[in-house]
């Protein structure tokens, strides 16, 4: 039976669908105050977090073109908790907007996008998915539609989209013209490294890039992430690039298989050129936003030296990293939307003196910090430890090397917002914030999350068991 | 348990005088901490004379020589199963005759400072810091092993530096104070190596094995030591010779010997103490202690010789023309170190041949006594005058007769006026000199005239010279406290050239016939006898006579008064060379070079993420180029370049 | 039959490509620039209509892609001209070089 | 003995500190927790010898294994042999010490006493570790609190040394990151890697990894312990510290540095240990010599410890570089000698400075005349650390020099004696330091006001006097406790130069 099989294996999509099914229903009815909204919308996604944990399937759909496992429902679930988190923390910046609903239906049709992105079997799948994640984000960062940045950024993201989709399909195109064929399983074994099937790589290469900013395809990512309201940059930060990466290393690791050798030199060079990049940026970035999207980008140099490794390991890691880095990151941003929220500050200079009118965000934003830096007991410090083993399984000392020591440089960037909302004198800070109910709850996640997965390994084994499926 | 056991109670009574005044005494009991110093040193002086009863003339002779007894070992810190520090006690005559010669001046002086340093605000502390002194100089000569003595050595290197600088708020005492320690520690870094290199050959650093193995030329070690070389000197010169630097500075030779005159910043006692009986000999103890393994290399000895014949040369003739009594009598000490030293270089090893060993001791033991006490009696002086300088002083006789008696004994008894106890030291010193070193023996003959001439000039100037006196209100001669030990200490130096050294302390530890000849001694003594006749006339009577003839010297005079400019040329080499051409390069090094090096790594990076920016010119479609030259790159690279 | 041959209409397809690569890249005016991506994503179609009929024509793979390649590029045009034109509200002109606010 | 005691402690310590409310209760439960601390240490020195006494001759004691990461065979391995627990009960003394000396901490007390204990967690994790990636987790936690501690706490360019300092000690983890990432893929259990170290050390790693990654190893931890040339962070660091972080800084923080050169790089490495000898030597000389020199010139208390720290540090390397069974006890008895030592006179500088509000020497003299306590500390820390027998410097410095010179190569024979003459300039700097500031006349009237120390910060300087006193006087315990431990790594060496 298709459809009970479309109700047990797309449970995550559906349960989607159907909460972008009720608050189109709201917009249409009658007005609700946005409070009691934000609060019915949290309450779904949080049923639509736990739901994700039940039941998980096993099976394909639609021929092969949509497939699920345990290690897809769980990158799902690890997607959802990120967007709870997001809705969570945004609560004061959508208290008060006119489009609320508008922008959750985007953001949950993105997120939809991103499951079947995830789930895909096939590029034709895969390229539906990409572009349903894509395009409604570009409309999510004009939202803040008075404001000229915001303006830009959406322009900058949908026209450097739109280029790097036309450049992905173009790949795919010369790719179906050697493979005579669209589905993962089938492409695989008609790969024999010809120089066009290494350009249609090389094109699609670039396009994951772009959506996870690879250096050179990662101009779009400052400027975008700067523009946009906080808790879209926060979403693009971590919840786009999150499910990007999840695909990407099941592509790499299962279609592109064959050109191993390829992309494994691809990738070194890739990941060296974007962490010393990503860093050298990163160092001189006064706005807090512009500089998380610069720390971002360096993150994904380490991330992709983590890919450079074997299957297994290289997965678990890399998912292991995503998962920690969705908590350090957004309890990063969860402080940063706060503040821009409520004091309307963006700049690392105004964040001067900040821990003596609000220790508890200091250190939330601190430990965050310490997190993306990998400082122990952190979880990012494992984070970045696994994936820098799992880079170094092929033997290739230099590529570590370099990550460590830019790592250092790394540091001094992260140290020196420490520095500044812990050292620096100020004559005017940020005022005490009073933090409503909701953005605490997500910055008490956020600091469990940090904390706990880190020290408990089990959370590393477990996704480290679902990766043998490669 | 030893019946000797108790010895290790002499050291450690004092050690305890010092925890006990050191933590509480000032506190709680000021005025009373002289007294239960003085106390403990006493028991510590009767068990010492025990000992030596006990040793020298029950069972301290086997078959009519004298053997080692260890009474006493414990490992205190063990490198490895061949090499460790023990803290053990050896008995023999040499170390029983320094305990005496120790614990009876520390005891002079004990009682002596209860009224010279009588009102002082840190009685106790001083007392502490004595006590420490004295404990660390008995731990030095009961050592055992050549590593314990090292560390009483440092032991009593710091506590003379606490001494000398116990006038704390008086910057040229710590100046002193510093030089002092800091040359010696530099000899004392000689010791060091010296101690690596015997050790390592001979794979001990217990005395009596160390001895034996680097004595007996079948053992292994003894021909890893002399195969082993250096620039083609052979390892056991090496480490004699450092032995013996580190010997050379604590006794103050040449060249290390420009802390002694500063060292009189320090209370006098102090001086009595170390500068003259106890810390300044320990050179020549430590000479002593290995002598069998020094007969073994002539070189080294040679050295020892010279080294100490240029010092007791150089010492009588800058003492000549030196103002403040204390000085001068700190450089006579190093004349007679001097002379110790060179008896020892030019003794051999049992019999007549080792005549100049036993009289280098025997010179120890009777200037233990003199010297002493012609510190205290210039401390007596000073006490009264409140000054150093001989200029200040003058007709003192009448004030202060019993240290105007002691005081003349003394120099009798240093000049080597026959009976007094000088004469018959160094008369065997000379003898062991004329047998073996011609050279030698005429710079000692002619030093012991000089000796006697700037003594003599020292006693004249303070007793005689001016007739009338003024500053003699009130005061008379000190306490009780002061004069008992002048007149104990009178009394050694008119008897102790009677003690009967000569068949106790000797390097084999048989006894060896000593003679006076009379018409080899008549040498010296003349000439002392003229020395004193010199200064006599000179500075008998108040006159410009002195004036006139160091006028005659001019230059030399001039030369000798500023000790040489040895000084000056330490000071340059320190300050001008140490400090400006390597201290101050290397903090300008770490400062500028290798921080400036990281600074500017740090730079760099900030310059290339500056130069960098423009990449991000924030128009899009210079992303979009961007975007796609990356993708050309890469499929040039990997299509035609890495295929 | 006169066929003709693949190579001419891959030849299209690619002079399509980089005219609208050329395009995207020399354009001031933000809805050219759009026009000049469309232009690249109808070189992608004819290359899947192209292989789709002269390699594979078993499938239907090639042909399906391009109908949801049309329509997702409807959808996408739609997005940026929305956001070209709530630009234009505040910068009163649709030249690409103004929009350059966020950078370095 | 459960050695998670000792982590466990400070860690719940820490938590207390943090729902505390006030000073006086912040800094009655770090007392508390660090009073703990130590009598859990001497426990272990008790509990050690009993076990040693009754025959238990394996390598390491108490032993406690826990699979942590088991697919990446990563485990959270505990034990002890005498070096480690001479490493923890230095950390004990120099915690209770710190704690006691910041008694009146003004400023944010709650966080300063947190991050102090926090540090200390970590300085036990990493000395009790037989685990490297443990171990590299416990150094990493030892290093962003120093970083907290300077930049908020410190005084000068606070922030300046506290960035180099991070970056620096960064620089270093990330090297010995490296190391051990290339230790970890040369070893082999039935086809899986392994991080334990008493596993790698029963392995023969290939010499070509060994060439390759000892350098980074020993260099990443010379880093921490003051390694020319990268020892600039020490200076700029130590003196910008506020006084229980310069304690710490220096009493425990350079420890891990050398520790992590004995146990990783030349334990596990022997064979390129050998082979990089003469290069560490070299190094260890220079910084050395050329520490002593510049500590000369310098003019600031706080400067000259800290140079001094370069010197006694290189010290430390020579002993390792020296590879002799009595060297590496001597490296291991300067590490904790030093380290007292250390912690003592930052804790002596710290008491002058919050008196008389200046730390330059020529500002400073004749302060035996008003607080004689303090003053008596500043000279017997001052005799220490240029080796007066009776005080731990002179046992520990002693034995590098003996140990040094059982190394029968003249080139090192040279460094030794480059070495020994090094603490002849060690006495001329701390003479010229002691000489002015505590001796000579009162240079400022206001001086004459001041009071000595109180009862806190006499107890502080007690204990850490207790310490040294206990190795300077009785070193045999010390000796015996550490030999085997060095004897081991002697023998893994393989070319025991004493039996040769």
């Amino acid at each position: 039976m298709i459809l009970n099989d479309i109700f047990i294996l797309m449970k995550q999509e559906l349960m989607l669908l159907g909460i972008i099914m009720i608050l189109l229903i709201i917009k249409v009815g009658k007005d609700w105050s946005n409070e009691s909204l934000l609060n019915l919308i949290n309450a779904l996604l949080l049923i639509n977090v736990m739901s994700g944990f039940m039941m998980p399937a096993e099976g394909f759909l639609f021929g092969d073109m949509f497939k699920t496992n345990s290690l897809i429902t769980l990158e799902k679930n690890i997607l959802n908790i990120g967007t709870l988190i997001i809705s969570l923390q945004s609560y004061s910046w959508l208290k008060n907007h006119k489009h609320l609903i508008e922008f959750y239906i985007l953001m949950l049709s993105t997120l939809l996008g991103m499951f079947y992105m995830v789930s895909s079997g096939n590029l034709l799948m895969f390229y539906l998915g990409l572009e349903l994640s894509t395009i409604p984000l570009a409309a999510m960062a004009n939202f803040d539609l008075e404001k000229r940045k915001s303006s830009e950024a959406a322009l900058k993201f949908i026209i450097s989209s739109a280029f790097s989709s036309g450049l992905l399909l173009f790949g795919i195109s010369l790719l179906y013209g050697t493979a005579g064929t669209l589905s993962f399983t089938e492409i695989t074994s008609h790969l024999t490294n010809t120089p066009l099937q290494i350009f249609s790589f090389v094109l699609i290469l670039a396009g994951f890039s772009f959506k996870i900013s690879v250096v050179p395809f990662h101009f779009w990512t400052a400027d975008v992430y700067e523009g946009s309201p906080v808790a879209v940059t926060s979403y693009l930060s971590v919840i786009s690039k999150g499910a990007v990466l999840f695909v990407f290393v099941s592509v790499l690791y299962t279609v592109f298989k064959p050109l191993a050798e390829v992309w494994y030199n691809m990738l070194f060079l890739l990941s060296v050129l974007t962490i010393v990049i990503g860093n050298l940026f990163a160092l001189r970035q006064d706005n807090i936003k512009r500089f998380l999207a610069f720390s971002s980008i360096a993150q994904v140099g380490f991330i992709l030296v983590g890919i450079s490794g074997s299957s297994q390991m290289g997965t678990a890691s890399v998912i292991y990293f995503v998962l920690i880095y969705i908590f350090s990151n957004l309890g990063a941003f969860g402080v940063v939307s706060l503040v821009s929220a409520i004091a309307g500050k963006e700049n690392i200079s105004d964040y001067r003196a900040f821990y003596k009118t609000n220790p508890f965000l200091s250190w939330v934003l601190t430990i965050a910090l310490f997190s993306l830096a990998g400082v122990p007991p952190t979880a990012g410090f494992f984070g970045k430890f696994f994936l820098l083993i799992a880079g170094a399984e092929q033997g290739n000392y230099i590529l570590i090397a370099i990550a460590a020591l830019n790592m250092v440089i790394s540091f001094y960037y992260y140290l020196r917002i420490v520095k500044s909302i812990f050292m620096d004198p100020n004559e005017h800070p940020i005022e005490k914030l009073t933090i409503p109910m909701m953005p605490k709850i997500a910055l008490f996640i956020c600091l469990a999350g940090i904390v706990v997965i880190g020290l408990w390994s089990s959370i590393y084994e477990y996704i480290y068991s679902l990766s043998t499926g490669f | 348990m030893n019946i000797y056991s108790y010895i290790a109670l002499i050291p450690l009574l004092p050690f305890a005088a010092f925890v006990l005044l050191g933590l509480f005494g000032r506190k709680y009991f000021n005025t009373v901490s002289g007294i239960l110093g003085t106390f403990t040193l006493g028991i510590s002086t009767l068990l010492s004379l025990a000992t030596a009863y006990q040793y020298f003339f029950v069972d301290g002779k086997v078959d009519g020589v004298f053997t080692q007894i260890i009474p006493l070992k414990y490992t205190w810190l063990q490198f490895s199963p061949n090499l460790s520090i023990d803290m053990g006690i050896i008995l023999d005559p040499l170390s029983v005759m320094m305990l005496v010669v120790v614990t009876f001046v520390s005891l002079m002086v004990h009682i002596f400072s209860l009224g010279y340093m009588k009102g002082e605000e840190r009685f106790a502390t001083y007392y502490s810091f004595l006590s420490l002194f004295t404990f660390s100089m008995l731990g030095l000569v009961l050592s055992s092993n050549i590593f314990q003595i090292y560390m009483f050595w440092e032991l009593v290197g710091v506590s003379s530096f606490l001494l000398i600088g116990f006038y704390f708020e008086k910057p040229s005492a710590v100046a002193a104070a510093k030089k002092a320690f800091i040359v010696t520690r530099f000899a004392d870094l000689g010791f060091l190596i010296g101690i690596l290199i015997l050790s390592f050959h001979a794979q001990t650093l217990d005395f009596q094995t160390l001895i034996a193995r680097l004595t007996d030329p079948q053992s292994s070690q003894m021909l890893s030591i002399t195969t082993a070389s250096f620039m083609g000197i052979s390892m056991l010169t090496w480490g004699l010779v450092l032995v013996f630097a580190g010997g050379a500075g604590k006794s103050a030779m040449f060249p290390l010997h420009i802390w002694l005159p500063d060292a009189m910043e320090g209370p006098t006692p102090v001086s009595a103490l170390i500068h003259a009986a106890t810390m300044v000999v320990a050179g020549v103890y430590l000479v002593g202690r290995l002598f069998p393994v020094f007969v073994f290399d002539g070189a080294a000895l040679i050295i020892v010789t010279y080294v100490g014949a240029f010092s007791a040369l150089l010492a009588a003739v800058i003492a000549c023309t030196q103002t403040d009594i204390k000085r001068v009598l700190a450089y006579s000490t190093m004349s007679q170190i001097g002379y110790m030293m060179f008896a020892m270089g030019v003794s051999g090893k049992g019999g007549e041949e080792g005549l100049g060993y036993m009289a280098s001791l025997f010179h120890l033991f009777t200037h233990a006594f003199f010297k002493s006490l012609l510190f205290l009696g210039a401390g007596a002086v000073i006490h009264m005058v409140h000054s150093n300088d001989m200029k200040d002083m003058g007709g003192l006789r009448k004030l202060m007769p019993i240290t105007h008696i002691t005081f003349l004994i003394a120099c009798l008894a240093i000049a080597g006026i026959p009976p007094f106890a000088g004469f018959f030291s160094k008369e065997e010193i000379l003898l062991a000199a004329f047998h073996s070193n011609k050279l030698v023996f005429f710079v000692a003959l002619f030093t012991s005239g000089l000796t006697a001439f700037y003594m003599f000039r020292l006693y004249f100037s303070i007793f005689w010279s001016k007739e009338t006196q003024q500053h003699s209100e009130h005061h008379d001669e000190g306490p009780l406290s002061m004069k008992i030990p002048l007149i104990i200490l009178g009394a050694c130096a008119l008897l102790a050239g009677f003690a009967p050294i000569a068949s106790l302390v000797t390097s084999d530890g048989k006894e060896i016939e000593t003679h006076i000849d009379v018409l080899f001694s008549l040498t010296p003594v003349l000439l002392a006898i003229t020395g004193i006749l010199l200064a006599l006339s000179l500075y008998k009577k108040e006159s410009d006579k002195a004036t006139k003839v160091a006028n005659t010297f001019g230059g030399f005079y001039r030369t000798a008064y500023k000790k040489f400019y040895i000084d000056e040329l330490y000071l340059f080499v320190t300050q001008k060379i140490i400090f400006n051409l390597v201290g101050k390069p290397s903090a300008w090094i770490d400062k500028n070079i290798i921080d400036g090096m990281m600074n500017k790594l740090a730079e760099g990076t900030g310059v290339v993420s500056t130069q960098i920016k423009g990449l991000q010119s924030g128009k899009v479609q210079s992303y979009a180029l961007y975007f796609f030259f990356g993708i050309m790159g890469l499929s040039a690279l990997f299509i035609y370049l890495l295929k | 039959m006169n066929e003709i041959p693949l190579t001419h209409i891959l030849f299209v397809s690619t002079a399509l490509f980089f005219i609208g690569m050329y395009g995207f890249f020399t354009r001031r005016n933000m809805i050219t620039i759009l026009m000049s991506i469309e232009l690249i994503l109808n070189s992608v179609n004819i290359n899947f209509v192209a292989f789709n009929k002269y390699l594979f024509p078993q499938n239907l793979d090639g042909i399906f892609f391009t109908i949801f390649i049309i329509s997702i590029a409807a959808a996408e045009a739609a997005v940026a001209i929305a956001i070209i034109i709530n630009m234009y509200r505040s910068l009163h002109s649709v030249d690409v070089n103004e929009t350059s606010e966020l950078k370095f | 003995m459960n050695l998670n005691l000792l982590i466990l402690i400070p860690f719940l310590t820490a938590m207390a500190v943090l729902f505390c409310k006030g000073l006086k209760q912040v800094r009655a439960v770090a007392l508390l927790g660090s009073g703990l601390q130590l009598i859990l240490a001497l426990g272990l020195l008790y509990r050690f010898y009993d076990e040693r006494a009754a025959g238990n001759l394996s390598q390491m004691l108490f032993e406690f294994n826990y699979h942590w990461f088991a697919p990446l065979n990563i485990n959270y391995h505990l034990g002890v042999d005498g070096i480690s627990v001479a490493m923890i009960l230095l950390t004990s003394f120099v915690v209770i010490s710190g704690v006691l000396v910041s008694w009146s901490m003004d400023t944010l007390n709650k966080e300063f006493f947190f991050l102090l204990i926090f540090l200390s967690m970590g300085a036990y994790g990493f000395f009790m570790s037989l685990d490297l990636f443990t171990m590299f987790f416990f150094l990493e936690v030892a290093v962003i609190p120093k970083f907290l501690l300077i930049g908020i706490w410190g005084s000068g360019k606070k922030e300046y040394s506290a960035m180099k300092l991070a970056l620096m000690l960064m620089g270093g983890s990330a090297l010995v990151f490296v190391g051990l990432i290339g230790l970890y893929f040369n070893t082999n259990i039935e086809g899986a890697h392994t991080f334990d170290l008493l596993q790698i050390s029963k392995m023969k790693i290939p010499v070509e990894a060994q060439m390759l990654f000892f350098p980074f190893a020993f260099i990443g931890f010379g880093i921490f312990t003051a390694l020319f040339p990268f020892h600039t962070w020490v200076p700029d660091g130590h003196s910008s510290a506020p006084t229980a972080a310069s304690m710490f800084l220096a009493g425990i923080s350079m420890k891990l540095g050398g520790y992590g050169c004995l146990r990783v790089a030349t334990y596990l490495m022997p064979e390129a240990a050998h082979a990089y000898a003469g290069i560490i030597i070299l190094l260890a000389t220079i910084a050395i010599i050329y520490g002593a020199f510049a500590t000369l010139m310098q003019t600031d208390l706080k400067y000259i410890n800290a140079y001094s720290s370069i010197s006694h540090c290189g010290f430390v390397l020579l002993g390792i570089g020296m590879l002799t069974q009595i060297s590496i006890t001597g490296a291991v008895m300067q590490m904790v000698s030093h380290g007292l030592m250390t912690a003592l006179f930052f804790a002596a500088i710290g008491m002058i400075y919050s008196r008389t509000h200046t730390r330059m020497v020529a500002q400073l003299g004749g302060l035996l005349k008003v607080m004689p306590f303090i003053s008596a500390v500043f000279v017997i820390v001052g005799l220490c650390s240029l080796g007066l027998p009776g005080l731990s410097g002179f046992v520990a410095e002693m034995t590098i020099f003996v140990g040094s010179w059982q190394n029968p190569d003249v080139l090192y024979r040279v460094a030794t004696i480059l070495a020994c003459a090094s603490i002849v300039v060690t006495a001329v700097y701390i003479l010229r330091a002691t000489g002015k500031t505590v001796l000579g006349p009162i240079t400022d009237t206001h001086f004459n006001k001041l009071g000595d120390a109180l009862w806190n910060e006499k107890l502080a300087a007690v204990i850490l006097i207790v310490g040294i006193m206990a190795i300077g006087i009785l070193p045999f315990w010390l000796n015996d406790l550490i030999t085997p431990g060095s004897q081991q790594i002697i023998l893994q060496t393989g070319q025991n130069i004493m039996l040769k």
